[in-house]
């Protein structure tokens, strides 16, 4: 950005450093995929063990035997479902608190503040609510009782909305009110605005906050873990069929980490494009 | 004449209509009775797979099990049941967890289903009987897996003749396995060494410890203090319901003399941490050490050269005692197929099964078999003798801590203080008065204690 | 007052009051003898705060518009 | 799935013509009314549940909810050593994780933004930490920091310098969660920044740079001014997230050893989910709370004004 000339000394020193912050994020998650290979005699041994010979037995157990794959898909479908939910109405509604400032800002608050009340407290409300649900035949029908996704998908869309929602404000403010005000004036109706212009426009702010979003379903344990049992389980209540009476099975649930890591980047580096590109259809130059 | 036997074995129990109105044939998977079974993930779960399978030839019912961290496990079956969601129509109780599960109502008496199958009772080991099925008169199921504490041993360095006169001369009596704790520490002293010094003769490529300690923040530092707790005469609660503060101090100052000698990964592990760190041959022995986990040590003789593992009864012939109850829960919508599927898991078949595939049984008469006592079968089941030891020394025996209702909330956080001392955070002293302050705020004054 | 700062006023004092209940029964309730007479005392202080700072910031709001609106009649003056 | 988030475009195709002041206002409510309306739902039921709970008995496994009992159960848990022992921990993380998490992803959006090539490469690795959840990341670092088998120690061992026992000494215990917890969210505080850095318009930097302002000066009258709302929600939403921490002590330490590590969330899942006394952990999530807003009603105050002052520009 800063078009200053920049010396050959200052570009290495700068990627010298990127390589040395990126070793250090990606590190522990290399090991992960590592051991995820490593036959299980050498997975717990001192000195650790660098070379061996790589086996798939751990994947092999970690999708036939555990049947970790359907996990994956119970948690794709909740994560997706989740996130859709929590960008659009909170675009809308983020929309609103930064042009017409509704509530005046008390509304804002009340939202976040909902996310202060620990979830530990919250959750046994939760599973009184989504067992009695469970028991209408609408609410099964709906998939809103308890071991069914719906039960997750609202709580994950009530956990992310207030940070959604935050996010995309200070992302809309960024906007400048012109092209709005000129776009209105072309005798377009508001939603056409808004679909138009404002959130191609804030095409970055939407990506960030649905990458995000969609990570802090994925990774969720708590809600998920109380309220599913079988059908509806997650990644992570997944992960604890792992935790055998013999001990922690480390291959496996390696393998099984690396395959739930997956479907994860391929969604980011989707969203990537898709960042980069809002950038330069905006009004920044990039 | 084997094959005749069973032939005719067989045959009988189809007659015998012993079990539910539809025989086996009969059932198509539309109408099978749904139940679920939440119970630990382990090695066996594929042994456990055919044993419900089994179950299913034989009655019209399809179980699904629920596998879940065992340290999940409590607080998971807790809120269903407290739900009345009727999700699980069998659970996995701890020992310690029987008293409150019944006490409030949780899982129902299977007295008088048991009242006709005396002799299935009877199999059971009565000392484990004792302490997992009954509760105020009451039977409320069978423990399908045992997981009795003794100890566990590297016999190839307690056979090494430089190492026996070595330690001839600095204790002045010979080396074998320990029958008291003091001795049992003494060994933990001789064996700790640093990288570079011997051990049988051979030059340490790392430091090698004397003994292996679960002091992790999980709750089985209870478990190894109780056997030299016990062996005092104390126990965890005294009959008028009180921690016996001075009992525990000593217990726990015993634990703290050992954990110099163990690995600094101690403060951090539990069974399985201890299990790796024997596997790699970097410790010498176990404190008082469950032994279902037998399979899983005896592994050492292929990872450590020249490694041969022992195993026998815990010195002063007291450890903890325990195992999986299998229950039925209040909620359940189908209790009559739950109850026939406790009766199955626990009898006799299901548990030879089990053996076979290295599970610890709990039935005197799987224990006892001799084909388990064979030196081909030693991976799997050389810890049957020194349970049948266990069993027989401890007769009889009953802890105030399986007994009281608070019993599963004490056990889930009384490892907090015993934790902190071991870590050096607070002495012996503090650990147990800080015990006895907590157990008297779970159970709200002296804890009521229900034989 | 509009009714945005009648709110936040509002919520401030109830919030004024809850923290003189948890700081009264954390500090000052084991100087009393008897319990509920505490619980009353601490009742009336706390409702007296949330009041007083309610009043406050409602009579404050009031002579700022009253001043804002002095302001703009006298804009007004000098135009015409 | 549960609400149907479809405005019959139909109902807000008004006339131009239509006064714009009325139609802004409903449209403005109609555009919350999605959120708002699971917001409420979801918020208040747990909300009013728990203060119901906080002023009964409650001993989860007795079955049904115990009788009233007035303010007891906030007299014993204001009286609770455990519980103030537990804040302490609390905060002291807080402070030194998100200071560390801010300052250093603030390093590493602008050691990136200067970045001329691989920035997307760049961007998806730093994704990685998050890519799957604390329980299992979790469980890694609980690997790499074993003193018998972790990469750390052996590394450190290899240059000869002390090897500590990262989970089990109780004086660097919670420091190490601390590392585990800049680990995983940094990436995330300097990828929000990179995505601020990025969006801020080109002109106002040229026009600096035209009258040779110094990089520093740069930094501090152009760039940080408008970076300021979304450093600021970051901190934030970070300080938010290190407060109500869970997820990393239950798969580290488990707030051992002891309770050295044991956070407030942890101490409240104890006392909710281990001893199930509902009744004691309700009332800490409402005193939790009630803190809560109050720091936060200072904290926000700049960042709320700020927001309504820019919306009433329009």
């Amino acid at each position: 950005m800063l078009q200053r000339p920049t010396s050959f000394a200052t570009e290495v020193l700068r990627y010298g450093l990127i390589v040395l912050v990126l070793a250090f994020i990606v590190f522990p998650i290399l090991w992960m995929v590592v051991t995820s290979f490593k036959p299980p005699q050498d997975v717990m041994v001192s000195p650790p063990r660098f070379l061996f010979t790589p086996t798939l037995d751990n994947y092999v157990h970690a999708i036939w035997e555990k049947n970790f794959l359907f996990y994956i898909k119970n948690t794709l479908f909740i994560s997706v479902t989740s996130t859709v939910l929590v960008v659009v109405a909170g675009a809308l509604a983020a929309y609103s608190f930064a042009r017409y400032n509704v509530g005046d800002g008390h509304i804002l608050f009340f939202i976040l503040s909902t996310k202060m009340f620990p979830a530990i407290a919250v959750i046994l409300p939760y599973f009184l609510i989504f067992r009695d649900t469970g028991k209408t035949a609408v609410g099964r029908f709906l998939g809103v009782g308890l071991d069914q996704p719906g039960a997750l998908i609202i709580s994950y869309t009530m956990f992310n909305l207030p940070f959604a929602i935050w996010l995309l404000v200070s992302f809309f403010q960024d906007i400048p009110r012109e092209l709005e005000h000129s776009a209105r004036l072309d005798g377009l109706s508001r939603m056409k605005v808004l679909r138009k212009v404002v959130f191609p426009l804030a095409a970055p702010g939407i990506a960030v906050t649905g990458v995000f979003t969609l990570i802090f379903c994925w990774n969720e344990f708590l809600f998920a873990y109380i309220l599913t049992r079988k059908t509806a389980s997650t990644i992570t209540v997944g992960v604890e069929s792992f935790f055998t009476l013999q001990g922690i099975l480390w291959g496996p649930v390696a393998a099984a980490a690396t395959i739930s890591v997956l479907p994860m980047m391929a969604f980011v580096l989707l969203m990537q494009r898709y960042m980069v590109r809002g950038l330069t259809f905006g009004a920044v130059r990039g | 004449m084997k094959q005749i036997l069973i032939a005719g074995a067989v045959a009988s129990t189809a007659l015998v209509a012993t079990v539910g109105a539809a025989s086996a044939q009969a059932c198509n998977d539309a109408d099978r009775v749904p139940i679920t079974w939440s119970t630990i993930a382990g090695f066996y779960t594929d042994a456990m797979a055919k044993l419900v399978s089994g179950f299913e030839a034989k009655n019209c019912v399809k179980v699904n099990v629920v596998n879940i961290d065992n340290s999940q496990l409590y607080n998971k079956q807790v809120i269903e049941m407290v739900g009345q969601t009727g999700a699980y129509d069998v659970v996995t109780l701890e020992t310690s967890e029987k008293a409150e599960f019944a006490e409030n109502g949780f899982i129902l008496p299977m007295t008088d289903y048991f009242a006709d199958k005396k002799a299935q009772l009877d199999d059971v080991a009565p000392t484990l009987a004792a302490l997992t099925t009954q509760y105020k008169g009451d039977v409320w199921g069978l423990p399908y897996y045992t997981y009795t504490a003794g100890y566990i041993y590297r016999a190839d360095l307690f056979d090494d003749p430089t190492e026996q006169a070595a330690f001839k001369a600095k204790y002045g009596y010979d080396l074998a396995v320990p029958t008291t704790w003091a001795q049992h520490r003494d060994i933990a002293e001789f064996f700790t060494r640093k990288k570079g010094d011997k051990l049988k003769g051979e030059e340490l490529t790392k430091d090698f410890y004397g003994v292996g300690l679960m002091a992790g923040p999980f709750p089985e530092i209870q478990d190894e203090m109780s056997g030299v707790l016990w062996s005092q005469g104390a126990d965890w609660l005294t009959d008028d319901g009180k921690v016996p503060v001075d009992a525990v101090e000593k217990a726990m100052d015993d634990y703290l003399k050992l954990v110099k000698f163990a690995p600094p990964a101690a403060l951090t592990v539990t069974y399985d941490g201890v299990m790796n760190q024997m596997k790699d041959g970097q410790i010498a022995q176990t404190y008082s050490f469950f032994l279902d986990q037998w399979p899983n040590a005896v592994t050492t003789e292929q990872s450590v050269p020249g490694a041969r593992m022992g195993v026998a009864e815990a010195p002063e012939k007291k450890a903890y005692i325990g195992g999986f109850l299998l229950a039925v829960s209040a909620s359940s919508t189908h209790p009559k197929e739950a109850m026939d599927f406790v009766a199955y898991i626990g009898g006799h078949d299901a548990q030879m099964e089990f053996a076979k595939a290295g599970g610890t049984s709990t039935l005197m008469s799987v224990l006892s078999d001799p084909q388990f006592a064979t030196p081909e079968s030693r991976a799997k089941t050389g810890h049957f003798a020194t349970l049948l030891k266990i069993f027989d020394d401890m007769k009889g025996f009953r802890s105030n801590l399986f007994d009281t209702p608070f019993g599963a909330k004490i056990y889930n956080t009384m490892q907090i203080p015993l934790q902190a001392a071991a870590a050096g955070q607070i002495t012996a002293r503090q650990a147990a008065e800080q015990l006895a302050s907590d157990v008297e705020k779970i159970c709200g004054g002296p804890c009521p204690i229900g034989k | 007052m509009s009714f945005s700062q009648a709110w936040d006023a509002g919520f401030r004092a109830v919030l004024i009051y809850i923290g003189v209940v948890f700081a009264w029964l954390g500090l000052v309730e084991r100087y009393f003898g008897s319990q509920s007479v505490s619980v009353v005392v601490m009742n009336v202080v706390a409702v007296a705060l949330a009041l007083a700072f309610f009043l406050r910031a409602r009579s404050r709001a009031v002579a700022e518009r009253a001043r804002a609106e002095a302001e703009v009649r006298a804009l007004m003056e000098e135009a015409v | 799935m549960s609400q149907s988030m479809s405005i019959p475009a139909s109902q807000t195709r008004r006339p131009a013509t239509m006064s714009a002041g009325m139609s802004d206002r409903w449209f403005s409510i109609l555009l919350i009314t999605p959120a708002m309306v699971v917001i409420l739902v979801f918020a208040l039921l747990p909300l009013a549940y728990a203060l119901d709970v906080s002023f009964r008995f409650a001993d989860l496994t007795r079955g049904r909810l115990g009788d009233f009992v007035g303010l007891d159960n906030y007299r014993i848990v204001l009286a609770d050593e455990a519980f103030w022992k537990s804040v302490g921990v609390t905060l002291q993380f807080t402070v030194s994780a998100v200071v560390l998490e801010m300052v250093l992803g603030i390093a590493i959006a602008f050691l990136i933004n200067g970045a001329t090539a691989g920035k997307g490469i760049i961007r998806s690795l730093m994704v990685l930490p998050l890519a799957t959840s604390a329980a299992v990341t979790g469980l890694f670092w609980r690997y790499l920091y074993d003193t018998q088998f972790g990469l750390i120690n052996y590394f450190l061992g290899l240059l000869h310098l002390p090897q500590p026992n990262w989970l089990g000494d109780y004086t660097i215990a919670l420091w190490s969660v601390v590392l585990f917890d800049v680990w995983q969210w940094t990436p995330f505080v300097a990828l929000i920044a990179l995505a601020g850095l990025q969006a801020l318009p080109k002109e106002p930097f040229e026009a600096a740079e035209l009258d040779g302002a110094s990089t520093f000066r740069v930094l501090r009258t152009l760039t940080f001014p408008m970076l300021k709302p979304v450093l600021f929600l970051v901190l934030v939403l970070r300080t938010i997230d290190s407060v109500r921490l869970y997820d990393a002590v239950a798969v580290l330490t488990r707030g051992g050893p002891g309770t050295t590590t044991e956070s407030m969330t942890f101490y409240l899942y104890r006392t909710g989910l281990k001893l199930f006394r509902m009744d004691y952990a309700s009332t800490m999530a409402v005193f939790f709370l009630y803190a809560m807003l109050v720091a936060s009603l200072f904290a926000l105050a700049p960042l709320l004004k700020q927001f309504s002052t820019r919306a009433s520009e329009g």
